[in-house]
């Protein structure tokens, strides 16, 4: 690492996030926080996917190696899946890429899997707090250095 | 020892000012206490003015305007009365309304100056010093004062105060006239949720605190000051900081 | 325009300057020692005492100090701003230091006179006041006085006699007047009238007069059939568009006066009104006119449909046109017998009391009648209360005369709105002061004359008309306006604050400010007056006011109350 | 008289809507009045359901923005209905709607008039936790999302005018009348909460730590005034210790009602679960009498709430509450199992105030001209629940008896299916149909993208930089223009797009402003109306989740907003016109059971006129019910029965297949195929149909405990009821009945409660009493589940002398046959065991469905079975009738142990639920579906499992050999195959891979 790009990592430095967020249960809370002005830092992007079932693995480690710093996956809760039971699949994919991540040295601290409902404003606001200050603790994504 | 008050006067420029004028060309004598601020009209002066005039220790607030028609602004006057009121309403709570005056004194009037501002001085003498001057003064009353203050500046009474002439005298926007008492009953119980609000937010704004500690802190039912907390959260001021036991505590945003 | 010596990185610099003013001052108030402790006071670089600062010695001085020292805010501690601001002012902005960076003590008639019998107090005080006078200073900003075009133009509203010699008035100052009359002549009620009192002149002889000087002004453009269809603009720049038989006409005035006179009431339903042998006084002077009266027995009503609870006013020149008109009879008929039924006679003046001694001489009965006990108007005779007989009077009438007052025009609201001016109560137009601005609006650049305001008499309303002709002048006669720079403001960086609760725009008695037509709340600078109400009231604290901000008036109060709040 | 093709409901909680959907997707005209500002009712407030604990709100605002949007459902809200006149078919309807004092058309639900009020006001959403402004919305998520002034509290300062950069604030406003035609009318106007002011004893509204339920669920909600942290009022502490105490104004003759309010038992659960799983230190409580847990997996759900979350149950009602005046707990005393007065002291007590008829039933009943039962509900009969005394008028909800959701969501169906009925011929007369343009086609075009950014006035401009985000959106590869606008959803920009997308040839358009989950359909429509496709569109959500958020972050917000415009540009690059798939339907209907329930349906559908094919596995038509005889409520069921027969063997349309075997069902949703056979000659038969209806039935279970079949005078209660119908003289000798409940029911094998045992005890006991009051009758129960109105008969019952035992949940009655005696005996501990003499013993016994039976049939529809081996319906709470699978539907018996008057309900909500297929010629399937390449399919198989709609199937292909086939018909594209799929075989159009790579990637 070059001293120039030290210095940079010591100022104000602010991760970018990409949330994949399911239609029907976490985009609609995070509608509801919006809603409620309820505040929460701007770091994170949206991509809207009709299901956390939907998110292929591949997008996550896409993400990564697009230099994204953090990713947050946030679907609806356990039975409260608008397709039935898409995200329990969701849920045990992501439990076995969430190991090989770490098995890569992909630090934990990047992958946020939660689950937030359409009446949890508050809490989506939370859990994006909780995800950037997550990321905020590993650093910038440096095991990817694929820049844009 | 001999107490001499500090008195600050607010003077709007045309009729209290020229009339102070006056009472110096006519040699008036009165007492030195009074310190003048000079604003272009009564109805400049806000609120926050006097709250922080008796933060500072002053002793005692007098405000003067023209007559009641005589404003150089047409109506600034009458605003100016309103907004008195408030600052009086809001000053009862910590029972301190007797230090601060309202006064129309016109140009002309330089006779009346100089007995307004020995009589109000004489009035403040009565009173004693103020609990907010010298070093020891009561940092109680100095919070609540501040939280006065902060909920006098805060939009909602501000906006109550800014129309209620308007829906007294002119009426409302369904062509309705709203009498005196029943805007002044709207407005009392606004101004104690705002002043609440406002200790409560000082009071966090140092720790995080429990609805009990705030209870203790501010000698108020814990079940009122859970219903402000609702609101202020509601206004994203505050927010739940942490749980210890079965007490969750809020802090200020 | 002064230079503005202060810069942002540029360290506050003061000079205060302690006046003795004679004895004034000095006698009660150690003045050197005053200027000893403003020199200790902070960001005071130099501090001096005069005589008379205000004399030239004085002044000169303050200039020199301002070069010598560098000074960027000047104190004078003397008398009251109210009379001698302007001139330190200027002495400021000689030596290059732009006007608001000069601030007043007021330690003579707000303390050496006033305490002179505590001089130690006073002296006291007056350390205060320095004290505080020092803290806002140091907060104190240049200002750019803004400075707007005004068109040398006017626009008269109303073709009556008041309108007409504004209009010839303002011409002959050299404006380019317009005209605006609804009807189709101008002249307005002088066209129904008579003779006119007290010189007893045939009404259609003035009229001729004056419609021809304006017929024959060139300067003056005349619309009769014509209507005021929108007003935009401001003090110096109005946009007018008038409407005249469905062409529209747009211009442009620096001023506006309205004389838009008023309308004689129709006594519907009153003392049996019937526009033929009972008639009001306005119909009466029509049949004069071209004599046709042969009656004897004449009776006159006074203050028919006025000063009741309907109409709480007197119409000013009734009892007048009563007495003239009587007189007039008498003159052409000695043997008709007239009586006067009033309730109290206004006869103002020498001119006016003369009149009514001689209709007294010529044996016109003259009756009092009780508000309460009207006269009871009969098939030809009246039956009138009187109080000094203590009963019941019986007169006979082959004519009635119903004396009524002028009532407010139906199109007066509609008028208002367009210049957003006040009526009152009775919808005549509220001027900006009764004592003060009788001829002015609140609005800059509007004026009013005549009997749009309250009803008056001929003589009145051509000096009325002549007033807001003058009035109107002090603005025309400059090629521009300079407004008064400490006024309120929405400063860029507040604007996202505001939300557009038109509080201020209520609350604004000069309508400065207003809704653009994006929706965005917009001070109009040249109409503010600074008052600071919509500063005190705002509830996002977005509307900021010049010259009186909040730091300068807290830090006064600071300054004062010696304790430095964080 | 003509009849019309329109429906009016009334109420517009999740009954109305529901009911309101099924009709305007049958194709009629729907106006939709409801009194408050917003849909939604009670259900909007809930925080979580029972029994699957599903969030409420998650699961009713979809429904709801449906509902807010379909074009045949007008939505008038505010508003109370004056007058009904006319007859079934042709009513005229005049009704008020009251002055919103804002423009429901013109407001966006921005919400800043609301901020910028000064008046605060109790916020009745949040049962008066919390408050609102005078100027304010019903709730966030309202739908409609409209703003009105409470004239109560508004002092008309005007601010609101002032800031509302929409106008939409119209102070002049008035009530309008409104006077509309329809042919039917459906009451749904639910309840109101049982107020517990007037029963003293309990303390509410005087101790500031007892609350109703309702108040609790506010507590509980995410989005209540507490954000879901449970908190007491006292002082905002966690209760360590909530009692909840049930039958608040239930099952009270003198202080509330007499009836049981059917859900109050589960909500309890359901309360006292979710306040454990928010904070794990608190304890929950509950008194009560009974556990009627009687639904579908409630008892289940029981269970979990007692051994998961310990749940404490007691079943006693207390005796006193006092407030302990230093920590505001209350001492509760209370008898204990063995007569005990114990004292207990509680952090927190929850009431559960019963349902209550709405407060203006009266006035309902009035204007409607229709009777009210004893209780001021709405007055039905057992074989025909949804329809009201006065023909064309139907009821569903709580209106006509408390109930829960899935019940109401039922009868919602119900009565929708019964307006079915009533005007098919109608049908379709009153829709709209918009005619649209022919698409332009833009293949083979280079994207031309349009970016409109909306200011919504300043609830995006006053903290992101539009002109800033505009100027950046231009310089976007293939943007051919960007503009910004005060509100890109009103009516006048609707018209700037479609001139923009002619001015620049746009072929992708792009909104950046609010969420799209309210807005994406409008714009949709927008670009549709211009001649494109209306995938082409892309939105992006720089309110709602940006300017919203990040209020005190400008710049930030406006770099964020920046990157969401690219990333949308980015995918817009990416998009491709989707087609919707069109599929004919088959107007016929086959329905699986002829018992009651299949009947029901049957008959309903064919006087429809669609073709109805009715499938009886045996000689005999009427199921189960060929053994009962009258309900608890006395209405003779044979009667009926035999009416039913004969209207559907008469029936025009109606196939009747007895000795039915089916051999196959193929195909999907609109496009059945079915062959079987049928006779004792087992003729085959086959045919095509649109829907199936699974009406199947179950069986009463035969019983191995209680030495029944070793002694005659061990009998079912069926058999009981046969003796009493029967053969009433066989009972004359009898002097000592015993009845036991729960058999086979609740228990390991079938844990599960079979809802009418409890009634059919109690009818034949109150039947014998009738023929013979000196009859000694025990019933031992567990739990008595007369819930609803037939409470009444166990009040009746008790007051007849028949004498009720409870016993544990685990000691079970004990019989024996000493000396040809039979004894039962009871075992109770504060008393010691009880032995009763009995000369008969009556047990009551369960429903059970076999897995053998069922499952042939299951695996045919490739619908599931749950583990009780009843139908599982696609959603327990919206979906009660329908499959996951389309075109599919269960009702009755099939679906889970029931009454006759549920049966019927379901019956009639399959029907209505058919016709929202079979009023359509095509059915169009979704367009953003599944895509399988099968170039790189390997067949595996995986997907199919994952599919939860069956729309996946391993089919031999020619060129790939096994591939996996999507159906499009079925997708609903939610994409867990494609996420799963190994080989990234499979895509989700309109959320393509590639499509969301290129929104990871894209920024510079």
């Amino acid at each position: 690492m070059t001293d120039k790009s030290k210095e940079k990592s010591t100022e104000e430095w602010k991760p970018k996030i990409i949330a994949f967020l399911c239609n029907w249960c976490s985009y609609a809370g995070a509608d509801l926080a919006g809603v409620s002005r309820i505040q929460y830092p701007p770091n994170i992007r949206v991509v809207r996917v009709p299901c956390t079932g939907r998110i292929n693995p591949f997008f996550i480690i896409k993400s990564l190696a697009y230099g994204w710093d953090g990713i947050l996956v946030s679907g609806c809760h356990p039975g409260d899946c608008h397709y039935i039971s898409g995200n329990y699949i969701a849920r045990r994919r992501f439990a076995i890429l969430r190991d090989l991540m770490i098995f890569l040295g992909i630090e934990p601290e990047r992958l946020n899997f939660t689950w937030v409902s359409a009446a949890e404003g508050e809490r989506f606001a939370k859990i994006v707090r909780k995800t950037v200050e997550n990321v905020k603790s590993v650093g910038p994504n440096k095991i990817f250095n694929k820049k844009w | 020892m001999n107490f001499e008050p500090k008195i600050l006067g607010f003077l709007c420029n045309w009729c209290s000012y020229a009339g102070a004028d006056l009472a110096g060309v006519s040699r008036i004598q009165y007492p030195p206490n009074i310190r003048v601020i000079r604003v272009m009209c009564s109805g400049r002066v806000d609120p926050k003015f006097i709250f922080t005039s008796l933060q500072v220790g002053i002793d005692g607030i007098i405000v003067m305007g023209c007559h009641p028609g005589d404003c150089h602004y047409l109506e600034g006057n009458y605003e100016a009365e309103v907004k008195f009121k408030m600052v009086k309403l809001l000053l009862n709570l910590v029972d301190l309304q007797d230090r601060v005056h309202l006064e129309w004194v016109s140009a002309s009037e330089g006779v009346r100056f100089g007995e307004v501002v020995t009589n109000f001085t004489e009035s403040i003498k009565k009173l004693g010093p103020s609990p907010l001057s010298g070093e020891n003064f009561d940092q109680h009353l100095f919070e609540k004062l501040k939280a006065i203050e902060l909920a006098a500046d805060g939009e909602r009474l501000r906006a109550l105060v800014a129309r209620k002439r308007i829906i007294m005298e002119e009426g409302n926007i369904y062509g309705e006239k709203i009498s005196q008492e029943d805007l002044d009953e709207i407005l009392i119980s606004a101004i104690e949720d705002e002043f609440l609000r406002q200790q409560i937010l000082l009071k966090l704004k140092n720790e995080p605190l429990s609805v009990k500690d705030l209870s203790q802190l501010l000698n108020i039912d814990s079940s009122v000051i859970l219903k402000h907390i609702i609101s202020l959260k509601a206004r994203n001021l505050i927010d739940y900081d942490k749980i210890e036991g079965i007490t969750p505590f809020y802090q200020k945003l | 325009m002064s230079i503005n010596k202060e810069s942002e990185d540029e360290p506050i610099r003061i000079g205060v300057f302690v006046c003795h003013c004679g004895t004034n001052i000095g006698g009660v108030l150690d003045c050197e020692e005053l200027a000893e402790y403003a020199a200790t006071l902070p960001n005071v670089v130099f501090s001096d005492h005069n005589l008379y600062t205000c004399a030239e010695i004085g002044l000169t001085t303050i200039k020199e100090a301002i070069e010598e020292h560098n000074l960027n805010r000047v104190i004078v501690c003397s008398c009251t701003p109210r009379t001698h601001e302007p001139l330190f002012r200027s002495i400021c902005e000689e030596a290059g230091l732009n006007k608001y960076l000069f601030s007043f003590v007021n330690i003579r008639e707000q303390c050496s006179w006033v305490h002179m019998k505590k001089p130690e107090d006073a002296f006291e005080k007056a350390k205060d006041l320095i004290k505080m006078g020092v803290a806002r200073a140091t907060k104190l900003e240049a200002l750019e006085t803004i400075v707007v075009d005004v068109d040398p133009s006017a626009l008269v509203i109303g073709g009556g006699i008041s309108g007409m010699n504004a209009a010839s008035n303002l011409s002959k100052q050299g404006f380019k007047t317009y005209l605006v009359e609804k009807e189709k002549n101008l002249g307005g009620l002088l066209n129904s009238l008579y003779r006119l009192f007290p010189n007893d002149q045939e009404s259609s002889e003035l009229l001729k007069d004056i419609e021809g000087r304006i017929q024959a002004d060139k300067n003056i453009t005349v619309y009769t059939s014509s209507m005021i269809t929108s007003i935009d603009g401001f003090v110096g720049n109005f946009e007018v568009e008038i409407n005249q038989n469905g062409n529209s006409i747009r211009i442009k005035v620096g001023a506006i006066i309205v004389a838009v006179g008023a309308t004689p009431l129709k006594p519907i339903n009153l003392f049996g009104y019937d526009g033929k042998i009972r008639i009001t006084q306005f119909e009466l002077e029509n049949v004069l006119k071209n004599y046709s009266l042969n009656t004897n027995n004449i009776v006159m009503i006074q203050c028919v449909g006025t000063r009741n609870e309907e109409r709480m006013y007197c119409s000013n020149f009734c009892c007048m046109s009563a007495l003239k008109n009587a007189l007039i009879i008498k003159e052409k008929n000695p043997d008709a017998h007239i009586a006067i039924l009033f309730r109290d006679m206004h006869t103002p003046g020498i001119a006016y009391e003369e009149y009514y001694r001689r209709a007294r001489e010529s044996g016109i009965i003259f009756i009092k009648y009780l508000p309460e006990k009207p006269p009871i108007v009969e098939e030809n005779k009246i039956k009138i209360y009187n109080e000094y007989l203590g009963t019941e009077i019986i007169i006979p009438y082959e004519l009635l005369v119903l004396s009524t007052p002028l009532i407010a025009n139906e199109d007066n609201k509609q008028i208002a709105q367009l210049l957003k001016v006040q009526l009152e109560e009775n919808n005549f137009f509220l001027e900006a002061h009764v004592k003060l601005r009788p001829n002015d609006f609140a609005t800059d650049g509007v004026y009013i004359a005549g009997s749009a305001k309250w009803p008056v008499d001929i003589t009145e309303s051509i000096s009325q008309g002549y007033a807001a002709a003058a009035r109107a002048s002090t603005i025309l006669s400059h090629d521009t306006l300079e407004v008064e720079g400490a006024i309120a403001y929405l400063p860029e960086e507040y604007k996202d604050l505001c939300r557009g609760c038109e509080i201020c725009l209520k609350l604004c008695p000069y309508k400065a400010i207003r809704k653009n037509e994006k929706d965005e709340i917009e001070i109009i600078q040249v109409l503010c007056k600074g008052c600071g109400v919509c500063v005190a009231s705002c509830p996002k604290k977005a509307i900021k006011i010049k010259h009186y901000t909040n730091e300068q008036i807290l830090s006064e109060i600071y300054a004062f109350g010696g304790i430095k709040l964080p | 008289m003509n009849k019309v093709g329109a429906v009016l409901v009334v109420g517009a909680g999740i009954g109305g809507s529901q009911v309101s959907l099924d009709l305007a997707e049958s194709g009629y005209k729907v106006y939709l009045v409801e009194k408050s500002t917003s849909i939604g009712g009670v259900m909007a407030q809930l925080d979580k359901t029972f029994p699957t604990n599903d969030c409420a709100m998650c699961i009713i605002s979809p429904k709801l923005v449906e509902t807010g949007r379909h074009h045949n459902i007008d939505l008038i809200i505010n508003a109370d209905i004056r007058e009904a006149s006319g007859d079934a078919g042709n009513f005229t309807i005049k009704l008020t709607k009251r002055a919103l004092y804002v423009n429901q058309e013109k407001c966006t639900g921005c919400g800043v008039c609301g901020q910028e009020c000064p008046i605060e006001a109790i916020d009745t959403f949040n049962e008066g936790l919390s408050m609102c402004k005078a100027t304010s919305v019903k709730y966030p998520q309202a739908v409609p999302l409209v703003y009105y002034i409470n004239l109560e509290k508004c002092i008309g300062c005007g601010i609101c005018y002032g800031v509302c950069k929409a106008k939409a604030v119209e102070y002049d406003q008035t009530d309008r009348e409104i006077e509309i035609n329809v042919g039917a009318v459906i009451l749904a106007p639910g309840f109101d909460e049982f107020e517990p002011d007037s029963i003293k004893e309990y303390g509410y509204s005087k101790y500031r730590n007892v609350v109703t339920s309702i108040e609790f669920e506010r507590i509980l909600s995410a989005s209540g005034p507490f954000a879901g942290k449970v908190l007491r009022l006292s002082d905002g502490d966690i209760p360590r210790k909530i009692a909840f105490l049930q039958c608040i104004g239930s099952r009270d003759m003198k202080r509330g009602q007499p009836y049981c309010s059917s859900v109050c038992c589960m909500y309890t659960a359901k309360e006292a679960v979710i306040a454990k799983e928010h904070f794990d230190v608190i304890n929950p409580t509950i008194f009560c009498m009974d556990v009627r847990a009687y639904g579908k997996d409630f008892d289940k759900y029981i269970e979990r709430a007692k051994n998961q979350y310990g749940v404490r149950y007691i079943k006693n009602r207390i005796a006193s509450i006092l407030e302990m005046p230093e920590t505001k707990d209350l001492k509760i005393s209370y008898e204990t199992e063995d007569g005990k007065i114990v004292e207990e002291i509680f952090n927190m007590l929850v009431l559960s105030v019963g349902l209550n008829p709405p407060k203006d039933a009266k006035k309902i009943a009035d204007v409607f001209n229709i009777n009210l039962n004893e209780y001021n509900f709405c007055e039905t009969n057992s074989f025909n629940p949804i329809q009201t005394s006065r023909p064309g008028i139907f009821v569903c909800g709580a209106f006509q008896g408390p109930k829960d959701i899935p019940e109401t969501v039922t009868q919602a169906s119900a009565a929708a299916g019964a307006v079915n009925v009533l005007l098919s011929e109608v049908k379709n007369t009153l829709i709209t149909k918009k005619e649209l343009p022919e698409e332009i086609d833009v293949r083979g075009q280079p994207p031309r993208i349009g970016v409109f950014i909306c200011h919504c006035g300043i609830n995006i401009g006053g903290y992101v930089d539009v002109p800033a985000v505009t100027e950046y959106a231009n310089k976007l590869p293939n943007v051919v223009m960007a503009d910004r606008n005060l509100y890109t959803c009103s009516a006048d920009t609707q018209t700037i797009i479609k001139e923009k997308i002619k001015e620049y040839n746009l072929n992708r358009v792009i909104v950046a402003s609010c969420t799209p989950r309210t807005h994406e359909p409008l714009f949709q429509e927008t670009i549709r109306e211009a001649g494109l496709n209306r995938y082409l569109f892309q939105m992006t959500n720089i309110r709602d989740q940006c300017s919203w958020v990040h209020m005190h972050e400008p710049e930030n917000a406006t770099e964020k907003a920046k990157d969401l415009v690219r990333m949308a540009v980015n995918k817009a690059r990416r998009i491709f016109p989707l087609q919707r798939m069109t599929l004919d339907v088959t107007k016929n209907v086959l329905v699986i059971g002829g018992g009651i329930t299949g009947m029901v349906a049957a008959l309903d559908l064919a006087q429809q006129g669609f073709e109805t094919y009715l499938v009886e596995r045996e000689k005999e038509l009427g199921g189960i019910a060929r053994e009962i005889y009258s309900t608890l409520e006395g209405d003779n069921v044979q009667e009926f029965l035999s009416d039913l027969i004969k209207k559907v063997k008469t029936q025009e349309n109606l196939n009747l297949y007895t000795e039915a075997n089916i051999e196959a069902i193929d195909g999907y949703v609109g496009n059945f195929h079915t062959s079987l056979t049928y006779g004792d000659k087992k003729i085959p038969v086959e045919f095509d149909h649109g829907v199936v209806i699974v009406a199947t039935g179950a069986n009463e279970y035969i019983p191995t405990e209680y030495q029944y079949g070793e002694d005659p005078r061990i009998i079912r209660q069926s058999e009981l009821e046969e003796k009493i119908y029967k053969s009433p003289n066989e009972l004359k000798d009898v002097k000592s009945i015993v009845m036991i409940q729960c058999v086979g029911s609740r228990n390991e094998e079938h844990p599960y409660c079979s809802k009418m045992c409890c009634a059919e005890a109690i009818k034949n006991a109150l039947k014998i009493k009738e023929l013979n009051p000196e009859i000694n009758i025990t019933i031992l129960f567990r739990d008595i589940r007369t819930y609803g109105f037939k409470e009444k008969y166990y009040q009746k019952a008790r007051q007849a002398g028949v004498l009720f035992i409870q016993f544990n949940d685990n000691q079970e009655p004990e019989v024996k046959i000493e000396n040809g005696n039979l004894n039962i005996i009871v075992k109770k501990p504060d008393v010691g065991d009880i032995s009763i003499k009995a000369d008969l013993l009556a047990l009551s016994v369960g429903i059970v469905s076999s897995r053998d039976e069922k499952e042939e049939l299951a695996m045919q529809l490739k619908v599931p079975l749950n583990d009780d081996n009843f139908f599982l319906e696609a959603h327990v709470k919206l979906r009660p009738v329908d499959f996951a699978t389309e075109g599919v539907f269960v009702a009755g018996l099939a679906h889970a142990p029931k009454p006759i008057e549920d049966c019927i309900s379901q019956a009639k909500a399959t029907v209505s639920r058919a016709c929202t297929i079979l009023s359509k010629d095509k059915i169009e399937a979704e367009g953003k579906i599944a895509r399988i390449d099968p170039t790189r399919c390997t067949g595996c198989g995986l997907c199919v499992l994952n599919c939860a709609y069956n729309a996946i199937e391993l089919q031999e292909d020619r060129r790939f050999g096994t591939i996996a086939v999507i159906n499009e018909a079925l997708c609903k594209g939610c994409g867990a195959c494609s996420g799963n799929c190994r080989c990234s075989a499979i895509d989700i159009l309109g959320f393509t891979g590639e499509q969301i790579f290129a929104m990871i990637m894209g920024r510079e």
